[in-house]
């Protein structure tokens, strides 16, 4: 993740490759979460991110390790994209004491407060609050610090949604809303929950918008450049709209998915709008790099994530006394 | 949750079937939505789907989309929707997917529903349900495993069920739709594939009746949902040694059956409330005191509590499991009020 | 009420002096509310709807009888336009076992379900899920009764009106939203605490909104007229905006605003924009009446309305054993 | 509510001033707002209008609008915001104007503020306080007179505080600024007037140490928030009677200190726990079973609860009336605990 916000303009070699790098990582972790639940290693489940890689490493590249995300139950991908270790996350994903939560978290909950993760939220719409709260927290403080909220759309049926943007804008608060919308909310159609525009639902609370293809990390990144700057210069709130989608099912045992939508729906995305795919082409045709730098890139992270997996396997569990520990601050 | 011992039906039905509870739960809310047309089911992926637990499938086949809805993710939104119908001519049951999403609807469910009878000096009624879950140890961590029951059978207008058995939930979930009074409904999500005979013909289950589940006449266990079950088992281990335990499921915590619970209470002596929500200020507090009100003078020791651990229920497998009560606690217990310890 | 909803286009006589005459009603009922309180007759506190009558009259003179309402903490108004006897609703102000919850309700809550009130609700925005699902009922019953949701622009704060709109919209439940923006939630004014344009926000969510003169109550009952049948129609929901101000204090309580609103605001509403004088003058102006018919009105009227208060005075409160009675439906 | 019997301020502090509670509130806010920059205060209409009941007048005016925030009618959005900026380096109080709209916060409360610190693995701390109100008698009905600490109560990973004094209330307040973990804290709208002496000099009360208001020998009447002063006028009846009853309040539900409560009891024998929440699954029963529990072996008669009726509050003066504990009510059970009924 960039140290330095870099200007929209220019997305050169490094940025590309770093972005290109990151979403492989997403990928790969994810799918090694996917092997782990198949081979009944892991407790619990898990929602993949595979496919989305784009919303949150464009994202994330657009903004300060000081600046705080907050997350959801599909948070994996923020996590990585803000900077968090792979070992680390796997260790939390199978309750282990090294986890970024000392296994108290799991999956839906992991936070890397080092990295400005407030956390990832098993309450659809949960973390509104709280990141709208960062960000009226970095304005009262007096710095310049951005906070960036990612929920997918099923959270445009959660009314505390209205409540945060409508002070965000009254406020002028340094936050920007991030809407993954990858068009399901579980295993319905957000056509059928979700009434007239998305864009206009922002835009009548007096937060600007833009719509963005969340598969396309430039655009992404471009776009979330801009509103961290407006944040930045005081000028309030945004909210990016991201189409994208989701490979995998709703959650790691959604595998029979034929009645809420079809096979060729999932193999059109995957063939005309895979993220690495959009990204790696541009990167090729720029001559950043070849097609072999890129497969090296994806080769050192899959062994990366397959040693942080079995790394985590063989990690030692809290010792059990530690469940009354951490309930009180104090 | 401990695997189930076998549970009875009362002899007057003839046939039974076995049955999963989930099962149980379909049939009783397929059967209403037969017999009245007032009845609807609204909620986050009821129809298709189902709902993550399976638990509506086929419903919306039957009974169509106008009557099995499929809503927006907006708990606050579907119940003050389903209280309004519910005033106007309707029986609607409202589905939430998890019993942590409470917390997201008490507005409507304690503020409104339980209120609006008595605030129109018995004008109005709400014949409401809400069914949701309860219960940890699925490994879901803080905010998909509480059990939340205590906080809605502190508000008077609502009636509360959690039941135990596939029997008492296809038969007190027909009673709850056909109450006049809004009804909060807990069914365990680690419950739904325990299976248990249910009766071919069809049958309700009077709230405020609670069910002794194994006779005894050492040491009284009143448990709630799943930990009827634990209970058992304990009872199980305990009658290997000689101590007879009576097992008592309140089955509604609103209306409350303290009839039974303290007759037992009497009889045995000494009293162990099990309940999976946390234990500070929780369900288990209330049967205690109403039994140590009720009983003291034929107690033999303080009534204990057995009940979640007041910590947010931690994702590790290690960490959880020590969080929730188990049939070797329930035994610890019994043996210590027993001077057996 | 009317018992057969009027076309919009013939505004006669009949209609413009009946709602004249409810208008009166409403005044001379809060005038005495306010009464009571100040000679310490009446316990707690009332939300007096002085200086918007014509929003409650014009909109369900546009209703009938079998259709519903959901009501406020300032819902006197609603309910004497929905039908409500003012003896029944001061027995009810006064706790007295005659009044329409038999004293359990009070200023707050009242509700005459025979009228088709679903009662007054002390939680902002709280009734809004009621109408709508009083809405949903009527659909799925296959009456043509419409429902209507009254709320003041505070309610615009709750996330809940727009998770219920949302639904009305996807479902298209006949149910008309009335928002009474009279500048204030209670102490702060409103454009401190809503950012964006109200109009805009249930247009986001597929909701037609209509904006109107809340003093005119030819107006307010043309704009209902439209939303009703469009709602009896089955074509869904509709919001109107409806601009007016409260004469009074937010509560019988308040009276000293000074620090919130100025002498001179509350002057020119009341010397401009008076609902009574505006009805009044286009009466006589048609020829529908002459002013000393509607002095006549108003003098019948506030003889009514003292004749009540003094009958809710010596009525008997209900037997202390009531308390806990009604908390069951069976 | 019962007019206040004097209650004495530690010797320890040298001057004194009458004050009221709402007063002492507004110095407990204004003192922390002064020595820490990172406190600020959001709510509706806390700032020119300084709140219904007055209590934040005053604050606008020295510490600005941006420590002062006028919001939107957003409890859960308010709530929410506060807990974020409560993550990240502030100290914010959320003012809930009335506890009956703590139903629209218990996600933001329950679900999120509680459990952030747990589930980060105590990595994120959320110094947040929550400050609303309790008790009926005010002539507001259903919905702006209930009592609802036994929800919060029930959640891990808050503290709950509900002073019955000026005294307490500004040294608790001040506590519950600066503990790094969420305190929700109640204070009782008809409490607002009553007067009492408090330090000049500045103090702060630690959570979890109960005050014993009153000393006494035969009988215990544990009372929380305004049912305090229930208790002490009944104790004053009861002297005349030549009955000598302890009365002690917990000042804190979380953390509870149950030495003292259960040291009292075992002195007197004879306990009554008065509360103003409803009393099924209320806090009253949890006070009951903890005592219960401890003390057992020296109690003479059962623990007795007296808490606000199983009903929604009605308007009516002379129903509401019949809802919450009175002085004679707490007379009456002393008598018959003592077997002079
Ligand atoms: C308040 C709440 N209601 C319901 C759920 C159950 N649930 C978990 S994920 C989900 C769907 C979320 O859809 P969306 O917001 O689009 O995110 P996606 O899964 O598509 O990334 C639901 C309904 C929940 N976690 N929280
Ligand atoms: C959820 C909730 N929050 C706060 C209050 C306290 N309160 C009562 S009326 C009111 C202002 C309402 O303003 P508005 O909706 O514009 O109605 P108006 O009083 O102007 O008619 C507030 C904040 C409440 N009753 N309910
Ligand atoms: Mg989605
Ligand atoms: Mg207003």
């Amino acid at each position: 993740m960039a140290t330095e916000a870099v200007p929209a303009a220019e997305i050169g070699a490094e940025l590309a490759l770093r972005m290109y790098e990151q979403m492989q990582r997403i990928r790969s972790f994810e799918e090694q979460v996917d092997q782990l639940y198949r081979s009944a290693k892991m407790p619990g489940l898990a929602h993949l991110y595979v496919g989305e890689e784009a919303v949150a490493v464009g994202v994330c590249e657009a903004l300060r390790r000081d600046d705080y995300i907050t997350s959801t139950h599909r948070g994996h991908g923020h996590c990585l994209a803000k900077g968090a270790s792979v070992d680390r996350m796997f260790c939390e994903l199978l309750g282990k004491e090294e986890g970024y939560c000392r296994g108290k978290g799991g999956s839906m909950h992991i936070a890397d407060h080092e990295n400005g993760n407030l956390g990832a939220n098993a309450i659809v719409a949960g973390s509104t609050g709280i990141a709208t709260g960062a960000a009226f927290s970095a304005k009262a403080r007096g710095t310049d610090q951005v906070a960036v909220c990612f929920f997918g759309e099923g959270a445009l049926g959660q009314g505390v949604l209205y409540e945060v943007m409508n002070m965000a804008a009254l406020w002028k608060l340094p936050v920007v809303y991030v809407c993954e919308n990858n068009s399901y909310n579980e295993y319905t159609h957000f056509s059928e929950t979700t009434a007239g525009d998305i864009a206009a639902r922002p835009a009548a609370f007096g937060v600007p918008v833009e719509e963005v293809d969340g598969q396309d990390a430039r655009a992404v990144y471009a776009a979330t450049h801009r509103a961290v700057e407006r944040a930045r210069r005081g000028d309030g709130p945004s909210f990016l709209v991201c189409e994208t989608y989701r490979y995998y099912g709703h959650h790691v045992g959604d595998v029979d998915r034929a009645y809420y939508r079809s096979k060729e729906e999932e193999e059109q995305w995957k063939a005309e709008r895979d993220p690495l795919q959009i990204l790696g082409a541009w990167i090729v045709e720029h001559g950043f790099a070849e097609e072999g730098e890129l497969e090296r890139i994806a080769r050192d992270v899959e062994a990366e994530v397959a040693a942080a997996a079995e790394h985590a396997q063989d990690a030692p569990f809290p010792d059990p006394r530690e469940v009354n520990e951490d309930v009180y601050a104090d | 949750m401990s695997t189930p011992t076998e549970v009875a039906v009362p002899k007057e039905h003839e046939g039974t079937r076995e049955i999963s509870l989930a099962q149980a739960v379909n049939e009783a809310l397929a059967e209403e939505l037969r017999r009245d047309p007032t009845v609807v089911l609204i909620g986050e992926d009821v129809a298709e789907a189902g709902t993550p637990f399976k638990v509506t499938s086929g419903l919306v086949e039957e009974f169509g989309p106008e009557r099995v809805l499929d809503s927006p993710i907006s708990e606050a939104g579907i119940t003050g929707i389903g209280l309004g119908a519910s005033m106007t001519g309707m029986r609607p049951v409202v589905d939430i997917m998890f019993g942590d999403f409470l917390t997201l609807v008490m507005d409507q469910v304690a503020n409104q529903a339980a209120k609006v009878h008595y605030m129109s000096g018995g004008r109005l009624k709400a014949p409401l349900t809400v069914r949701t879950t309860l219960g940890a140890t699925r490994r879901s961590a803080a905010q998909h495993s509480q059990s939340l029951h205590a906080w809605v059978s502190h508000v008077p207008g609502l009636k509360v069920a959690l039941p135990s058995t596939p029997y008492d939930a296809k038969g007190l979930l027909k009673t709850a739709i056909r109450d006049d009074s809004p009804v909060v409904f807990f069914e365990d999500k680690m419950m739904f594939a325990v299976k248990g005979p249910v009766p071919d013909d069809e049958y309700t289950i009077p709230f405020g009746a609670a069910d002794v589940k194994r006779d005894g006449e050492d040491v009284t266990i009143v448990a709630t949902s799943s930990m009827v079950y634990v209970a058992l088992e304990a009872a199980e281990r305990l009658a290997e040694e000689g101590v007879s335990a009576e097992v008592v499921d309140p089955r509604t915590l609103v209306p409350l059956d303290r009839k039974t619970l303290v007759a037992s209470a009497k009889k045995t002596g000494r009293v162990i409330v099990v309940d999976e929500g946390h234990r500070s200020y929780g369900a288990s507090a209330e049967l205690a005191a109403a039994i140590a009100e009720d009983a003291f003078y034929w107690l033999d020791a303080p009534v204990r509590r057995a009940a979640a651990m007041d910590v947010p229920v931690p994702f590790s497998p290690v960490l959880e499991d020590e969080t929730v009560p188990t049939p070797d606690l329930i035994v610890e217990i019994s043996r210590s009020l027993l001077g057996k310890a």
